[in-house]
């Protein structure tokens, strides 16, 4: 059963629907190339740091890894232009380091300190930048879904060209949200990328019991919505996957759906010993699937990059992921002072006091 | 100044903040071509066309999650909930996005939406037809929430909420559309501030808080009681998060007896929540128990008779006061 | 526009998915088809009666008729054992009657009376009875959807041969509950029977613009369901229509999506003037379309029936309405007494008196 | 007498009324492989199998509306929500359904469904996945709403909860799940009525009102207090709909002064609704004004600093009484 489901992702490798470019490297230049690889093993590191503070007590709460996914996040993040949206769940930590916030205000989100992308107050799940048009971080299962519906419409209300490219799980997918955003995202023919991140699981569940049809596929056409299955390990094939349901989205002629089929490395959370799995299938996708070693492979049989050249972009990486630990370390707690700060844009709290300032100002 | 009634009231603020500001549009169901289940929309569509009035299909939590993804891109959209009912299937939209972005983002969202939303039973409607549970929402920080009672407080405060930079319950009474009273004249530009209750009567025996459709009544059991020489201050809240404890509790010291009025639910309710604030801020100043007039704690019958038993009337208000005050000569002596 | 859609509803008259005893009278015998007459005429004419009542102001609040849509009721029931159970919106006066409901009760909740179904604490949306398994009476637009999975779940845990079927309108197909509750009952293959009565609109909004699809075919298969278009104005292919999904259903094959075409003949509420459609399609549905003048008109050709005995049934119908209205007129109201009962079963409220039973039950 | 953790006691309570009846089952999001988020299933799968632990998709409303329609056929369901915060999703069919099926349909149906729910923060969980909005619920007639602190109550309550034919909202604590405690021993049945609170410490000076979590900071708080020569009543509600309203109206006949404290937000919630109660049957028994502690009024923030703020802690429950509580001297001159 393992076994079959590695077999499964393999398959959609073969560029079915997936767009051709994938074969001459979508066009990019070595550097291009270097610098995705470059990406996912930022993305990987960082995750590895932050597992190792979550283990030294300095995150809390829940910590949702992205190791092994790295590929379906640069790839699909590097189709976007700066000014394009991404919405996304818990799992997005590697989403906004891509969007451009630099991985210390990231650490140091995960470290609940005052130089975090959200002051502290967001956490692992709620990773925000207005500037680089990251909309979080959404810990209910689904509700980002619906959100970049919105976002697609502000955006074709304004005239404007950008795109609302969502992340989300395959359990996403069985919430009412996923029904009502695709359905009005569709007739309303709004520029949005749905990419569902297929790995397999939403927590313990898996995929074939969760789901009535063996792929997403008639999920898509149930909205009247194109659908691209792809190889979520594989970054070149997740870039020219967004690139398409981009482009038709900036053209005009609404969503698109995008399966991507992957798989997390690690638990659904630092908390999960993953007992629904088994060790085999795990060990299998590491083995086989890791999106790093794959496109280092490529670049290797195409003689485009060496060893060094990885060996290069680890270093730089860890270089950054240590910069960002240290920064996070190093960064100030909030204080109690800042508690009732932004709960409302105009400062206010629940009793208007009109008289007493003094008074707290809940 | 004109009379006009709510609903004309509430669509001359809809249109125009939307002929002042670009950014504002609306959305729900059967807003546009239908113009609204109670016609508060109506013949925006035909002004504004297609884009700036979008009906939408039935599915309560994209519309909301569709009006906060627009309002982050910039837009200040007024969503229409058909009635406060149906706002449960966005309930998860509304408490956990809109009210928390702004918080747990770092301050960095905006959400300048309105979700305006009628409820309120009287009119047979049934057990899920006639809710008023606007307590859902007013316990939650991160939103306001308002609920005006007069033509002149929704299309002010309709023209504020809009205007303002946080997500706005916007709670209507569907009763109330057909009231009618005054309002300044076509272009005489005026807006009602969110954080403001309003006296709407005084008087020196009793203060009767009070908001959304049951001013009108408490305005009523006022009249009733003046006959029997007792008078009584009418507190209107018309916004319940944030709630405006200055101008109740100064009411409150002055008449030193307080029935608190309202439509829903008793328990763990508005009103309760008012009684407790009283309590905590006033506590030396109160001469007797705060009386509370609710609606009865069941699901809304259908039934004419039933429906009217569940509903708080005038003459349970009077019966609050009542209990409370003293009798005439006694209410003086002790002055 | 409105002569297409009239078309459209023709078309699929044709039997294309529909099967194929509806040419033969699907083995019912003379006096079984005269029946099914007999139920048409019966909640045609106890609608009449609830809208004449509804402008006497016998009925308050909502009222929405099923007329123009008795072919899909009568057909679909009649399809039934009376075990089955019925899940339905605040459409249901009909379906509530084909349950096996007294009229007399149905009408005497619509008068709010204590001898109605629900005790007159229901109304118009809220008809129910446990003891011939009608569900009510949901006014959320696609509650029912996602309670019918549930009954389907029950009968299918108790090893029952029973079946479930839903009824609701074009519109509850947008809404969440429509998505979670057809994968789940897909999933566990529950014996349900979605029946979607698309009368084109759901209260203004036309199907067309709700929908991203033209039917709920492409809807059936993202779940993995079978679907079948059938003409809902036909009441011998609804007929067959629900025998083939609840045959189904019995065998333990799982749910079945039916999309019945149909019209409402009046506006979705006896307050809505239906400004947002053409009195011309009206009148074309009303003249071409009426499906108890089709079913006359083919009982006719046959020569199984001739006008007399409609014009029994239809005496027949119209005393037992009338006989209704006269009963509910005469019923009580309920007392204010009642106005605690059944909040809870067990009588209970609010506060737990211990010691003061005198003190409000609340 | 055994101890055990209040995880360990909701499993067994499940696991002795599934034996008990067949008509009992269990859904919700990863219960039965994954055993629970918090374990509290773990095992259950393997020993009832497939048939009556039923493993959802991720789709709130559908589970919900499973147990309704399943009740409806005869079965007893015990949802898990996998936390309160996801309850959202299901509130229109808890509110608008499981509340009102009973009334609005003549009492006819019976929905004998369990709505377990964890909720609660103090775990860095942040804004989305701390709240404890168990108001939204008790607010709502036709719903029963119980919060067990201990693990003897957590089993007894939730076997009533289980035989009760009315849909009852199981709110457990996320942080009480290692808490241990004495629990009768195995075969020894007991139950907890859903309906009375427990006074869980005898006091003289003040009556703390208070459930779930709190109870248990309340306990420290007493302790405390104790050192200092207050001796406070500790009232447990363990069911906040329906209140066990003589319990606390007892005790506060006899100490004449309270402080209610609970860890949600303070307006419009639980604790303002005791106090309104209180103040309303016993204003004349009360020397002070009654204290509330609750959590602040934010969305809660993940920062531990921050959330430890925000959090209410025993030294607030100290505050609060000592606030109410004249100083030892003259509390014992004024008995
Ligand atoms: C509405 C809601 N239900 C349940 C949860 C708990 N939960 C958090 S993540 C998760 C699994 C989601 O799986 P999937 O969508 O596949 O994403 P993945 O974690 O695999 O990336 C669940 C059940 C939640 N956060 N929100
Ligand atoms: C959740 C919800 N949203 C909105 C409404 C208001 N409403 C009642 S009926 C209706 C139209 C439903 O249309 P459809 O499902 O096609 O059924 P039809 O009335 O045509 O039989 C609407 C919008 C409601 N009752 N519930
Ligand atoms: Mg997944
Ligand atoms: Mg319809």
């Amino acid at each position: 059963m393992a076994v079959r489901d590695v077999r499964q992702a393999r398959e959609v490798r073969q560029p079915a629907q997936a767009p051709s470019e994938t074969q001459d490297f979508g066009g990019l230049s070595r550097e291009q190339l270097l610098d995705l690889h470059y990406q996912m093993e930022v993305l990987r590191l960082f995750e590895e740091k932050a597992a190792e503070a979550y283990t030294l007590g300095k995150i809390g709460g829940f910590l949702h890894l992205y190791i092994g996914q790295e590929a379906s996040g640069v790839g699909a993040i590097s189709a976007l232009a700066p000014s394009d949206y991404v919405v996304s769940s818990y799992r997005e930590h590697g989403h906004a380091i891509l969007k451009g916030i630099a991985p210390r205000e990231v650490m140091a989100e995960l470290y609940g300190k005052a130089t975090g992308c959200s002051k502290g107050r967001g956490g692992s799940m709620h990773m925000y930048s207005a500037e680089h048009r990251l909309i979080g971080g959404q810990a209910i299962v689904g509700a980002q879904i619906v959100i970049s519906t919105g976002i697609g419409f502000g955006i074709s209300y304004q005239g404007l060209k950008d795109v609302a490219l969502t992340f989300f799980g395959d359990g996403a997918v069985d919430e009412g949200a996923f029904h009502e955003g695709l359905n009005l995202s569709s007739v309303w023919k709004l520029p949005v990328v749905f990419l569902c991140e297929n790995n397999m699981y939403s927590m313990g569940m898996s995929v074939s019991k969760a789901w009535s049809v063996p792929s997403l596929e008639p999920r898509a056409a149930a909205y009247g919505v194109p659908y691209i299955s792809v190889d979520g390990m594989d970054v070149l094939a997740m870039r020219a996957a967004v690139s398409q349901a981009a482009e038709r989205a900036r053209r005009g002629e609404g969503p698109t759906l995008i399966e991507a089929h992957t798989y997390r490395f690690r638990g659904h959370s630092m908390a999960d010993p993953a007992r629904y799995r088994t060790r085999d299938e795990e060990s299998q996708w590491k083995a086989n699937r890791d999106p790093i070693v794959l496109f280092e492979q490529r670049l290797r049989e195409a003689e485009l990059a060496r060893d060094e050249d990885f060996k290069a972009n680890e270093e730089k990486a860890a270089a950054v992921v240590e910069d960002a630990a240290r920064f996070a370390d190093e960064s100030p707690f909030p204080t109690e002072d800042d508690l009732y700060s932004d709960v409302l844009q105009d400062g206010s709290g629940a009793i208007a006091w009109r008289n007493k300032p003094s008074t707290p100002r809940e | 100044m004109r009379v006009l009634t709510y609903r004309d009231a509430l669509r001359e603020a809809i249109r125009e903040e939307m002929l002042r500001d670009e950014r504002v549009y609306i959305l729900g169901e059967d807003i546009a071509g239908y113009g609204g289940t109670y016609s508060v929309t109506k013949g925006l569509f035909e002004e504004f066309g297609e884009k700036r009035v979008r009906d939408t299909p039935l599915a309560e939590e994209v519309i909301i999650g569709t009006a906060i993804g627009s309002a982050l891109t910039g837009l200040r959209p007024i969503a229409e909930l058909m009635t406060m009912n149906f706002s449960l299937l966005a309930s998860d939209q509304i408490i956990n996005s809109a009210a928390k972005f702004s918080y747990m983002f770092g301050g960095q969202p905006r959400i300048p939406m309105v979700i305006r939303m009628p409820g309120g039973g009287g009119a047979q409607r049934g057990a899920q037809h006639s809710q008023f549970f606007e307590t859902l929402y007013a316990h939650v920080p991160g939103l306001k929430v308002v609920m005006p009672a007069t033509p002149y407080d929704a299309k002010g405060m309709l023209k504020s909420a809009v205007r303002d930079d946080d997500p706005v319950i916007f709670v209507e009474h569907e009763l109330l559309y057909n009231v009618k009273g005054d309002v300044p004249d076509e272009g005489v530009e005026y807006t009602v501030p969110l954080n403001r209750g309003e006296r709407r009567r005084e008087g020196s025996d009793v203060t009767l808080v009070t908001f959304s459709r049951m001013v009108h009544i408490c305005m009523q059991a006022a009249e009733e009681l003046a006959k029997t020489g007792i008078e009584a201050e009418v507190i209107d809240l018309r916004s319940i998060r944030p709630i405006d404890l200055d101008l109740v509790l100064d009411s409150v010291r002055k008449t030193n007896r307080v029935v608190v009025a309202e439509e829903g639910w008793k328990y763990y309710g508005t009103g309760q929540g008012v009684v407790a604030l009283i309590y905590e801020y006033a506590f030396d100043y109160l001469d007797a128990p705060i009386g509370q007039v609710t609606g009865k704690d069941v699901p809304m019958p259908y039934s004419k008779p039933l429906e009217q038993a569940a509903l708080p009337t005038r003459d349970d208000v009077i019966a609050a006061v009542k209990a409370i005050v003293p009798a005439l000569g006694a209410a003086t002596a002790a002055r």
